[in-house]
């Protein structure tokens, strides 16, 4: 157990201290670059915490696609104009009231939290043969709490519409720029080519095996917006343009289908958001395939930003 | 035999280990960028190689074994190319 | 997990000062994500103490963390999106301008948390 | 919660139908936005409208187990009689603003589709469809996804008329929301960590005050006030309000910030009913009397009307603060007619600052500006919109007959009644800064107009029309009877139980 | 055979460790466009430690996606840092 437990203090102890360098980088691009190596890093920390699901999500997204989104913005904004920092006795009065925020919730989290802690772990798994599914993070976030995961997409989606919303009007309904305007090096687009053909088998993978073992519609979904990121940054396929009723559909589609299967349920099981008993499982990866699409669409979109062009005639 | 399996893991996965330990060494004392690009990449994918050949023996099933020499292979393969992209351009700069 | 444990509010710690002393917006955001981790780390300490049923942690804190973790993305985004526009706009991030629309500077200067 | 309650589809309905309303908006896009937004008004009203009726008449909660997973493993929705009166409220300011903002949202024909319209009707049936969410919810993270679909739905609101400090404003919100949101989910989380549940009806059988309780309950209630503006977290409101479009605006001030305050609530009297003590109590009314003092006096420095009234919006969110101690306490009948006049408070001024909002949008429309020293002889012009902003300032400055009179009324009494009249010279106070606040825009308005004054750009008669009949919606809630109500106690707590803890 | 897994993960972790406090405080970008490609390569290597030594075969899946985003990260890294404007570069 010790060499465990060695493990565990040597990362936490790289964990904190890339996310001081992360905080303390003088250059703004450091920083994201710092970031992005802590949140590979954290996955770790997900995985010793017995989250593999967690952690996939955190390397997908926290570390992934937020990584690429910081990074564009970071290179275009630069460290200019980024105005004084705050006077050194505001630095310390600011350091020392964060680090009593930081020993106070500690000493919560260490000495206030009840023993035996309280958990849901065993309703959740008695349920499980119900639902059919072998995974009970899946079976929380669509059987129990599914409600939480339909109204989560939704404010995706609201979130997608926010950063649209920001085109100047003139070119609403454009096309999202990504990348530099610099024909892309030849390296560059030969792993385009060769790194998302993998990507999409990974991502259909971590789709599948959610239902049963770690992974899921936000792992997989996550995996392809990746991909289609990496392919638009060498130029080997254009964005289309926000106005395009198709890629509206592909955002909205997973969503929709989802609150369908919900008023379905209404209808067939006698509940919003329930399943007829022996459909779950089908449902449910119906549901997963619709929503991985949506999700991949939604969050390349995202890092893309709004129209910066007008839209194509 | 097993304990033959397990020499055979801890030789390469200790091998392994060491040749992450020289990358490292390699980042810390080269004096240019390229060469602690070449000492980082040449090292971390060898190292790698080593750790999952270790590996293999003490998985359970072929699908396992099949998934981590995957994983080595998408680590050497994108590894190669990034690497040529880093140095492009950072020649190119 | 006593050591996670102290991870976890030393994030926090760290990213809510990050988010206070920074005036860069950017780097703010990046202070919020830290600040948001630390927060998902506390969620995955109540999971891995309530380990049950044959189970190495308690699903339900998980799930709820993936669904924060979306949730935080999308807040990313949006606040970058601002951001960019901002900078596309003015040439600057600064958030200490006099505030408000209009030429009447207001009395009170509002400056972020 | 009571024990009596029936099952009831009626409060998915009042979440779903706009969220999947908005969703459809945003795939079909175009003018079919506009139509949808005529069939989705209604029927959202009409749902609102059905949920009031049924807790009315059955005098209880309406539950609904989303999936059939009962708490705590699953979600549950509640609707008591606090929801059915908030989701009514809501459903018709956004109805009338929905009808105030018609003509100037609308896709022109045969054109491509513009920014916009299309944005605005999207986000204002997802406000809708979060309002309904955060009031019917009952686990405090589905209440955390609802908050942030309110967020989420708000800042692009604020930001849509691109203007460089709008853009500033809404990031300076978001900013200050998701430090909010961080310290809620921190609270959520040590909650369910000492208590395993996020269920509030459980919750408030199981929490005990202790130690973790009140670390958990202060952080969620520090998140909740960035939310809410309350005094010292209100920097980022004045600007944010003023720079929305007029019927953004009115939805933002008169419903947003209420959401995050009806959680609170939601915390203190049912999460958590044993853990509100005097202190906690003083110390939000503390905030809450702190902010209508300094709210009323920094309004009264604008010169800028949209301003004025943001910064009327922080005063008159302190008002919502004295619940806490008024009604918290155990003495009947004085904490029932506290509740009562605490959100009778909160219902007129969301009546009441949608139509001031309207009434400043037509007026800016009409003058270009909206320079309050430059406002001579608008009230010639734009007699109706003049009349519905003066009508709204009644039931700010709460003068009878109002709701705003009513509610004050409500508060003071009961602060007299509890002996703790400083809050009673609070209100006294307020009223009076409100009336100078309301009186100098109304005065400059009434006054002739100036030798300099531009012309003025005609304003449709229908949106008049519009702002003046939210105004009186302000005025008519003055005649709900002076006494507490008993349709805002449904499922509520056992007040006499409160008393015995 | 368990406490030497976790041992060899700890010490790789460790060489990392170090690797990346090196690369993250180099003065150019080319060092520290590095730093996905060790922080994937090592974290890949701690996964497969992890994974065999005792966690569960999933954590296999976490590892695969690792190798899978640093090399995401490295193409971000490259192509953001040719549109950089860091300040060594700026006139």
């Amino acid at each position: 157990m010790t060499s465990a437990l060695a493990f565990d203090l040597a990362l936490a102890a790289l964990v904190l201290a890339i996310a001081t360098l992360t905080i303390a980088a003088r250059e703004a691009m450091s920083a994201v670059i710092s970031f992005i190596a802590y949140g590979l890093l954290l996955s770790l920390a997900w995985v010793r915490l017995r989250a593999p699901d967690v952690a996939l999500t955190e390397a997908a997204i926290g570390a992934g696609v937020t990584g690429l989104l910081l990074l564009g913005a970071a290179a275009t904004i630069g460290d200019r104009q980024a105005g004084a920092a705050p006077p050194l006795a505001l630095m310390l009065a600011a350091g020392l009231a964060c680090a009593l925020v930081a020993s106070g919730l500690a000493a919560t989290t260490l000495v206030l939290l009840p023993e035996p802690a309280p958990t849901l772990a065993p309703p959740a798994m008695a349920s499980l043969a119900t639902t059919g599914l072998g995974n009970p993070v899946t079976a929380v976030l669509f059987v129990y709490r599914a409600l939480d995961t339909l109204l989560e997409k939704v404010v995706l989606v609201l979130a997608l519409l926010g950063v649209w919303s920001l085109a100047p009007d003139r070119v609403w309904g454009g096309v999202a720029r990504l990348g530099p305007d610099a024909p892309p090096r030849a390296m560059l687009v030969f792993l385009a080519q060769l790194l998302p053909p993998v990507g999409m088998v990974i991502a259909i993978y971590m789709f599948w095996t959610g239902a049963d073992h770690p992974g899921g519609a936000f792992q997989g979904g996550a995996i392809l917006a990746a991909m289609w990121l990496i392919v638009l940054t060498a130029r080997l396929a254009d964005m289309p343009a926000t106005s395009h009723p198709g890629l509206r559909l592909l955002v909205l589609a997973g969503p929709m289908l989802f609150a369908a299967i919900g008023f379905a349920g209404w209808a067939l099981a006698d509940a919003f958001l329930a399943y007829p008993e022996g459909y779950a499982k089908p449902l449910i990866i119906l549901a997963e395939a619709g929503l991985t699409l949506s999700i991949a669409a939604t969050l390349a979109c995202l890092v893309a930003g709004p129209a910066t062009r007008t839209p194509p005639p | 035999m097993s304990t033959a399996i397990a020499l055979v893991t801890v030789v390469a996965v200790s091998a392994g280990s060491i040749f992450f330990l020289a990358g490292t060494i390699g980042l810390i004392r080269f004096p240019d960028a390229p060469c602690r690009l070449h000492a980082l990449t040449k090292a971390d994918n060898l190292g790698l190689g080593l750790i999952v050949l270790g590996l293999l023996p003490q998985v359970g099933t072929l699908a396992e074994a099949l998934k981590l020499v995957c994983i080595w292979l998408l680590v050497l393969f994108s590894g190669a190319i990034v690497t040529q992209l880093i140095a492009a351009t950072s020649r190119h700069k | 997990m006593t050591i996670f444990a102290a991870c976890a509010a030393l994030l926090m710690g760290l990213g809510l000062f990050g988010l206070i002393t920074n005036p860069q917006p950017l780097r703010k955001i990046v202070a919020f994500n830290i600040l948001g981790s630390g927060v998902f780390l506390l969620f995955g300490i109540v999971a891995r103490r309530g380990a049950a049923a044959g189970v190495g942690a308690d699903p339900v804190p998980q799930a709820l963390v993936i669904t924060g973790i979306v949730v935080a993305f999308a807040a990313t985004a949006m606040a970058v999106a601002l951001l960019l526009r901002l900078f596309a706009d003015r040439g600057d991030t600064r958030l200490d301008h006099e505030s408000a629309a209009g030429t009447e500077p207001a009395r009170d200067d509002c400056r972020p948390p | 919660m009571t024990d009596a309650a029936s099952q009831s589809v009626l409060p998915v309905l009042g979440i779903m139908l706009p969220a999947t309303g908005m969703l459809l908006m945003l795939l079909v896009g175009g003018r079919y936005v506009e139509w949808l937004a005529l069939i989705l008004l209604p029927a959202g009203l009409a749902v609102a409208a059905a949920i009031f009726a049924a807790v009315w008449r059955e005098g209880h909660t309406l539950i609904y187990v989303v999936g059939g997973w009962q708490p705590p493993l699953g979600i549950a929705l509640r609707a008591d009689g606090l929801s059915a009166a908030m989701m009514l409220v809501t459903a018709v300011i956004i109805c009338a603003t929905g009808l105030f903002a018609g003509p100037q949202f609308s896709q022109p024909r045969g054109r491509p589709e513009r920014r916009a319209p299309l944005v605005f009707w999207t986000l204002l049936l997802a406000i809708w469809a979060a309002l309904n969410a955060v009031v019917v919810g009952a686990d405090l993270f589905n209440l955390y996804v609802a908050l942030e679909l309110l967020t989420f739905a708000a800042v692009p609101l604020v930001a849509l008329t691109g203007g460089t400090e709008t853009i500033e404003a809404a990031l300076r919100y978001l900013l200050f929301a998701l430090l909010g949101s961080v310290s809620y989910l921190i609270g959520t989380v040590l909650l369910f960590a000492a208590y395993g549940t996020l269920d509030i009806a459980l919750l408030s059988a199981r929490v005990r005050p202790e130690p973790i309780s009140w670390i958990a309950a202060s952080l969620m209630t520090i998140g909740l006030i960035a939310k809410t503006a309350l005094f010292p977290l209100h920097l980022w409101l004045p600007p944010a309000h003023a720079g929305a479009p007029a019927p953004g605006s009115a939805v933002l001030s008169a419903l947003v910030v209420k959401g995050s305050f009806f959680l609170i609530v939601r915390l203190w009297f049912d999460a958590m009913p044993g853990l509100l003590n005097l202190a906690a109590a003083q110390l939000l009314a503390g905030l809450g009397a702190a902010a209508i003092l300094l709210g009323s006096i920094l309004a009264l420095r604008q010169s800028r009307l949209k301003l004025l009234i943001a910064y009327s919006t922080v005063a008159q969110v302190g008002y919502l603060f004295l619940i806490f101690p008024l009604a918290g306490a155990a003495s009947e009948p004085a904490s029932s007619i506290a509740w009562t006049g605490g959100w009778l408070q909160l219902f007129s001024h969301a009546f009441a600052k949608a139509a001031m909002f309207m009434a400043a949008g037509l007026i800016a429309e009409a003058l270009g500006h909206d320079r309050i020293a430059e406002l001579g002889g608008i009230a010639r012009r734009l007699p109706i919109s003049t009349l519905a902003f003066a009508l709204a300032g009644l039931s700010l400055m709460g003068v009878p007959p109002s709701g705003g009179f009513v509610a004050k009324w409500l508060l003071l009494l009961a602060s007299v009644m509890q002996g703790q009249w400083w809050w009673a010279a609070v209100i006294l106070l307020g009223g009076v800064l409100a009336g100078a606040y309301v009186l100098i825009v109304v005065g400059k308005a009434l006054a002739p107009a100036g030798a300099a004054a531009a012309p003025t750009a005609p304003v449709s008669r229908r949106r008049e029309v519009v702002a003046l009949t939210v105004a009186l919606g302000a005025v008519l809630l003055g005649l709900v009877p002076l006494q507490p109500s008993e349709l805002l106690q449904i499922g509520r707590l056992d007040v006499h139980a409160l008393a015995a803890r | 055979m368990v406490d030497f897994l976790n041992a060899a993960a700890g010490m790789l972790l460790i060489t990392t460790m170090v690797g990346l406090c090196r690369m993250l405080r180099a003065p150019t970008d080319t060092d520290r466009m590095m730093t996905a490609q060790l922080a994937g390569s090592g974290g890949v290597g701690i996964l497969a430690l992890l994974a065999v030594a005792g966690e569960a075969p999933p954590v296999l899946d976490v590892a695969l996606l690792l190798a899978l985003l640093a090399a995401f990260a490295s193409v971000a890294f490259v192509s953001g840092a040719s549109t950089s404007t860091s300040p060594s570069d700026r006139p």
